[in-house]
């Protein structure tokens, strides 16, 4: 697939990141096209998570750019800006240690994410007039169909934390969406699922970008999903990237075989 | 055999623990020495019975944990109150059925009674707010009772210099109070969990030491008398008159806390606040903008602790800083949390009890506070979750496929 | 079920109040003061005092021929909770009361009982707004008010010790902060000497050297403390133990057993003020050892007040004849009547004439009157 | 100058009771992070504790320094068993509750041992008998520091250092260490927490017996409330300096010691508690872990 007809999403430019004396992100650039999925491969500690948290706002990195284009509006450089505005902004992402909201229901989690797309204010949740009805009623109806695009519909009723591992990370995906981004960035949504499970992640994570229009980069271990969906795939080792291409080129590419030795013979 | 032996083990040691405090008794300057061997006898016992119920507690509570994991049991399960709240129907008759107790109560009890049951009602109102701070946002704050005070004190001194009334100073004083916790919310915003506690504590203790100090403000230590009652076009009232008019606009400041805080929780702030306590990371994630969220939520608690500093400062017409101590910062929280966090019939019950139960036990009026002491623990122990817990609301929703079969 | 059980007893209390009620075949006296608490050895005195009375005065075939009958309300020397308690004392009927034991409890208190037309009468507020404010016609007290006291502890410093440099202390309570704001009044008014010093202590604070070395600084003569006990003995303890001589004064929160026992020999040669040396009337030894009989140990604070107030109001009651409000006024105000501190009625504003206060020294463990 | 050192003096004695105490705050807060409101409650059972067995054993005619041993050790005794078994009553069962029930059932841990103590004994203020006796030696500068104070300071100098030794080099220790660390990690290696809580609980009331009956007898007297202000302050000294750190919590009540004592002296004691919260607001929002606390970079 060729990117020169498509419009560049996010575009990261050097960015570096230090804890103390580590360096955990080293000048690092990746770019995230409309319509594609990327991958951000590596071993474990890499540097992927942390690569995360600065580009959505959690930490802010020590050098570096962070572009986010959305369409139709203009550039915004979102080093330092809070994970809110980021999201706002139109990128969302889910955790790897599942982050969602255990004493709320699996609706109200996915209804979180209308917060930034929605306006009620303290009299409109009081006085409950005309308007703030019709905006609860249309959050509760988006965030509903969200529920049955990842398949979670008959639990919408459920307290998130009684949800299946499997179920809950596909809540974390739906509650990012209901925050309508153009890119959406997944921290290893497969880990700990089961096969069939993965196969219909997979499938979902293909939906998401081709029905929503959203762009999805993924931290992932499990190769047979990465090499399956992405369209590009980027590998980070002790915090630099090694290499970037698309899947066949990735497979062959002997520093890409190297870093993963061991831990593919762990695995 | 076993449990004998334990429950022995157990009294002979609470015997040794309790020995200096509970047997002797010295007279320094008398030289005396009091020996009351007959206490060992009853602590023994009474550690002796008292471990059995323990342990059976224990265990059940144990078990219930256990089928809960291993799925059996569904901790969640509502319970039968809250079966019985779900029901439409019978909720509204139930609601119905308080608010004609509610408004009978005067009538039927005497004044004292409906002192006391203003007294709970303010309790319930400040429970309610807190509940927006500590069991809606989970912002733990020891140091409430502040905005109490600034409510009381707006209403006094208003009172006192301009003349004005119950009915002006009403929201005047929830408003002064809401910014107060504005100002005082701002600088402690990046503090998380227990610093904050320590620092609203430390909020609540200058408080009180400024009104102490101030006198040129807050006529000090010896307080401000003669505040207004509420009035009433006018009227001249006795005091039982007067109580019952009292009792009324608190039962509908109670109304009208219940339904706010009611509608708050459940719109799109209210999430925001749930899911700012559940984990602050993914809420900022997924595009809450957690400084405004937090300063809302202390805002809004405070909101109501002066409007109901008002009623306190209307009720009791006299008002001084020794009314707004830790301890009272305490009780507050220990509503919200007994009743259960976030919920709003459980810290109304809450309120109740806490509030009206060392009333009643003024009978063993000395030994009020240790029961009341023991009852937080005990409580705590054995349903941490609080009296009714709280609970989620259902949504009804047409979904995509309903959607797409109409089309 | 406990709740149930209240619920009926409330119930059967409002039936029965619905009935036309029958003469009172009792005088209740109501006693309102903190019996829990850590504020509860300044009730429990003057509440036992009146227990004893009554249980004199029923012996000897009560009051107008009836009974008096006891209603004791603990307000735990809070507002909020004294305005519960009185409205309980009205609710179950009380013909007098006796009591609060704290100022501000009692301000919030008496309004409610003046709404009702009840007699106050408290063996303990000090506070010289609730007689002098006019606004409680209802109150009465056995003990003279903060700034007689205050004059006094200022004139003595003055004209007995000849203090120049006075530090005045309190603990920012109501009680406390009243009488040293008096007393700084008073020595400014004087213009014989000035304060040197004048600053809030925080009562239950770890110790007080700071405060203490800052006395020693500013080379004050003497220091005018207004508050209790507790925190007056770690002052004289902090003051001896840093070897200075300033002199001590203080007020009747400190004349207290417990300031003796507590400070021990720091205790020796501070001055405070108190009511009047009782030990020369008759009455005041035997109710002493009344209470000495009946208890086994000295009566505590407030108990020669309580046990006068006690027996002032029900014998203004006998005197009037009736429990009415007006009679049992004009009886208080006019009728002389012999107690524990002395031979007492009532001014217009409600202040006792005839108790008085007096200087007190601590000699040999000891409180000895300076005449 | 002499009037500064006073200050000085009085402020790092105050500082040095507020750091024992404090040290149980944060090592409990370090291992389980609960904020033990309880444990001024130890503290005045402690005092209360050797005030008692000064009172029997002066009466039955003891003399001096054996008194003062004995009641010292019987102080800490009582202390440790009050709050091992504390521990174990109210905070053991709710492991896993909530976080905030265990802070309630501390709040109502603190309201019962309150009125446990003024049941059981009284109301009102008693006389603590001087235990510490005057030394000769020390009479020339007796108006600038007394010898208690030099007692109070020695003491405690000689317990931070023995509690520093026995968190680095004891088995225990390290296994506290450990668990504070983390502790399902310390529990995987085959330490039993458990015990290391018990153990941290009784290690703190003993430290808290020791101030407990320093002030006391520094003060010379003892109340069933004493233990509630002490707490709060020791506690905000705990959270100034770091809580969880045990060099931060005596920084942190030495601070406090002195800032609160120079106030008092060269500005006005009137508000006095308003620039000991004032300084922990301060110091909180320049470093919001305390002085001497890390800054933990909450994993994402």
């Amino acid at each position: 697939m060729s990117d020169t007809d498509k419009q560049v999403l996010l575009e990261v430019k050097g960015l570096t990141m230090d804890f103390g004396g580590l360096r955990a992100v080293d000048s690092i650039d990746l770019s995230v096209s409309e319509g594609e999925i990327a991958a951000l491969i590596g071993p474990n500690g890499a540097g992927k998570t942390t690569f995360f948290n600065c580009v959505t706002g959690i930490y802010t990195p020590t050098a570096g750019d962070i572009l986010l284009h959305p369409k139709g509006k203009p550039t915004r450089r979102v080093n330092g800006s809070k994970p809110n505005k980021v999201t706002t902004l139109g990128m969302a992402r889910t955790f790897q240690n599942i982050r969602l909201f255990p004493d709320m229901t699996v609706l109200e989690n996915v209804m979180i994410g209308r917060h930034c797309r929605t306006r009620t204010g303290l009299t409109g949740a009081i006085l409950r007039g005309a308007a703030a009805r019709k905006e609860e009623q249309e959050i509760v109806e988006f965030s509903y169909c969200l529920l049955e695009k990842v398949g979670l519909d008959e639990f919408a009723n459920e307290y998130s934390k009684n949800l299946p591992y499997g179920a809950q990370r596909r809540l974390e995906i739906a509650r990012a969406m209901a925050t309508e981004p153009f890119l959406l960035l997944l921290d290893e949504p497969a880990a700990g699922m089961n096969p069939q499970e993965t196969t219909d992640l997979d499938a979902l994570i293909c939906r998401i970008r081709d029905e929503e229009q959203i762009a999805i980069l993924l931290i992932e271990h499990d190769m047979k999903l990465v090499m399956n969906i992405s369209d590009k795939i980027h590998v980070m080792e002790y915090g630099k990237k090694i290499a970037t291409g698309t899947p066949n080129e990735i497979k062959d590419n002997p520093k890409v075989i190297e870093a993963y030795l061991g831990e593919e013979a762990e695995a | 055999m076993k449990n004998l032996k334990q429950s022995l083990a157990v009294s002979l040691w609470f015997i040794f623990l309790t020995f200096p405090l509970m047997v002797v008794k010295v007279n320094t300057s008398d030289k005396i020495v009091q020996w009351r061997w007959m206490n060992i006898l009853w602590v023994g016992l009474a550690i002796f019975l008292l471990s059995f119920v323990w342990r059976h507690a224990l265990a059940r509570k144990e078990a219930r944990q256990m089928a809960a994991q291993s799925g059996q049991d569904d901790l969640n399960k509502p319970t039968r109150i809250q079966a019985m709240l779900e029901d439409q129907k019978l909720r509204t008759r139930a609601m119905f059925a308080l608010l004609i107790v509610a408004l009978a109560f005067p009538w039927v009890f005497d004044t004292y009674q409906s002192t006391i049951m203003i007294s709970a009602l303010i309790y319930v109102v400040l429970g309610l707010g807190l509940n927006i701070t500590v069991g809606l946002a989970g912002l733990l704050d020891l140091g409430y009772v502040a905005f109490f005070a600034v409510g009381a004190y707006s209403y006094a001194l208003l009172n006192h210099h301009f003349g004005l009334g119950f009915w002006t100073v009403l929201p005047v004083g929830g408003i002064l109070s809401c910014l107060f916790g504005v100002i005082l919310g701002f600088p402690i915003l990046r503090l998380r969990g227990d610093y904050l506690a320590i620092v609203t504590l430390g909020f609540g203790m200058i408080i009180k030491v400024v009104l102490e100090n101030w006198s040129d403000f807050s006529f000090g230590p010896s307080g401000i008398a003669n505040i207004d009652k509420p009035s009433l076009f006018g009227l001249k009232m006795d005091i039982a008159a007067s109580t019952t008019y009292i009792y009324y606009i608190m039962i509908a400041l109670v109304i009208l806390t219940v339904i706010v805080t009611g509608r708050l929780k459940n719109s799109r702030i209210g999430r925001a606040w749930i899911a700012l306590r559940e984990d602050e990371i993914a809420c900022v994630a997924m595009g809450i903008d957690m400084a405004r969220t937090k300063l809302s939520a202390y805002a809004l608690g405070a909101f109501w602790a002066g409007m109901v500093g008002v009623m306190f400062a209307a009720k009791t017409t006299f008002i001084n800083p020794a009314s707004f101590t830790f301890m009272e910062s305490a009780i507050i929280l220990s509503i919200v949390v007994l009743g259960g966090m976030g919920s709003i019939l459980g810290v109304i019950l809450g309120a109740m009890i806490l509030i009206l139960m060392p009333e009643y036990l003024r009978a063993f009026s000395e030994y009020r506070m240790i029961i009341f002491g023991a009852a937080m623990v005990l409580m705590m122990i054995f349903r941490p979750q609080g009296i009714i817990s709280n609970v989620r609301q259902k949504y009804q929703f047409k979904g995509l496929k309903e959607k797409t079969e109409n089309v | 079920m406990k709740g149930f059980n209240l619920l009926l007893a409330a119930l059967v209390a409002c039936v029965t109040l619905a009935t036309p009620t029958l003469a009172a075949d009792t005088i209740k006296l109501g006693v309102a003061g903190p019996h829990s608490g850590d504020l509860a050895p300044y009730g429990i005195p003057a509440m036992k005092a009146a227990q004893l009375v009554v249980k004199k005065i029923n012996a000897k075939g009560g009051v107008l021929g009836k009974q008096v009958e006891l209603l004791i309300q603990d307000d735990q020397c809070k507002p909020e909770i004294a305005t519960n308690t009185a409205t309980k004392l009205v609710t179950q009927g009380a013909d007098v009361v006796l009591g609060h034991i704290c100022s501000g409890a009692t301000k919030a208190a008496l309004g409610i009982y003046k709404d009702a037309k009840i007699p106050v009468m408290s063996p303990s507020a000090t506070n010289p707004g609730l007689t002098q404010s006019g606004d409680y016609p209802n109150f009465y007290r056995t003990i003279a008010s903060d700034d007689m006291q205050a004059k006094l502890a200022v004139d003595f410093a003055i004209d007995k010790l000849g203090a120049k440099k006075v530090a005045v202390l309190h603990d920012k309570g109501d009680y406390g902060k009243g009488f040293a704001e008096f007393a700084k009044k008073f020595v400014d008014e004087s213009g014989k000497a000035e304060v040197v010093l004048f600053e809030g202590i925080t009562p239950g604070a770890m110790d007080y050297s700071s405060i203490v070395q800052k006395i020693r600084r500013v080379k004050a003569d003497i220091l005018i403390f207004g508050g209790y006990h507790p925190e007056a003995s770690k002052l004289v303890a902090q003051m001896k133990r840093k070897r200075m001589k300033t002199a001590f004064l203080s007020d009747d929160g400190v004349k207290d057993v417990s300031f003796i026992k507590v400070a021990g020999a720091a205790a020796e040669g501070a001055y405070m003020t108190g009511p009047r040396d009782l030990s020369t009337i008759p009455l005041n030894a035997a109710a002493t050892a009344e209470f000495k009989a009946a208890y086994g140990e000295d009566p505590g604070a407030f108990f020669q007040e309580g046990y006068s107030a006690a027996m002032a109001l029900l014998n203004a009651i006998e005197k009037a004849g009736s429990t009415d409000y007006a009679a049992v006024t004009k009886a208080l105000q006019t009728q002389y009547v012999e107690t524990p501190v002395g031979k007492i009625k009532f001014d217009g504003k409600g202040d006792a004439e005839g108790v008085g206060f007096s200087v007190y020294q601590v000699k040999g463990g000891q409180f000895a009157e300076l005449k | 100058m002499e009037y500064f050192i006073e200050l000085f003096l009085g402020g790092l004695t105050r500082g040095s009771i507020y750091a024992l105490i404090a040290l149980g705050y944060t090592m409990v807060y370090g291992i389980i992070q609960l904020i033990n409101f309880a444990h001024g409650e130890i503290y005045m059972i402690g005092a209360f504790v050797a005030y008692i067995v000064c009172g029997v054993l002066t009466i039955y005619g003891f003399h001096g320094v054996s008194i003062l041993i004995i009641a010292g050790l019987l102080a800490v005794v009582y202390s440790c068993a009050y709050g091992y078994t504390l521990e174990k009553v109210a905070y053991r069962p709710l492991r896993n509750a909530p976080r905030l029930s265990p802070l309630i059932s501390a709040i109502g841990m603190s309201i019962f041992l309150q009125n446990y103590v003024l049941l059981a004994q009284t109301p009102d203020f008693l006389p603590f008998p001087a235990l510490i006796p005057d030394f000769e030696f020390m009479e020339p500068i007796a108006h600038i520091i007394g010898s208690p104070e030099l007692v109070i300071l020695v003491t405690t100098l000689v317990t931070m250092i023995m509690l520093t030794l026995l968190i680095k080099y004891t088995k225990i220790g390290k296994a506290m260490r450990a668990t504070q660390q983390d502790m399902s990690m310390a529990r995987l290696v085959g330490i039993n927490v458990d015990r290391v809580i018990s153990t941290t609980f009784v290690i703190g009331s003993a430290l808290a017996a020791i101030g407990g009956v320093l002030v006391a007898s520094y003060i010379g007297q003892v109340n069933f409330y004493i233990g509630f202000l002490a707490g709060v302050k020791a506690f905000t000294a705990a959270v100034l300096g770091g809580i969880g750190s045990v060099p931060g919590a005596v920084l942190g009540g030495l601070v406090l010691g002195l800032t609160e004592s120079f106030a008092a002296g060269y500005i006005s004691s009137d508000y006095e508690d308003v620039f000991a919260f004032g300084l922990l607001v301060l110091i909180l929002i320049l470093r919001p872990a305390g002085i001497l606390g890390r800054a933990t970079k909450q994993k994402v």
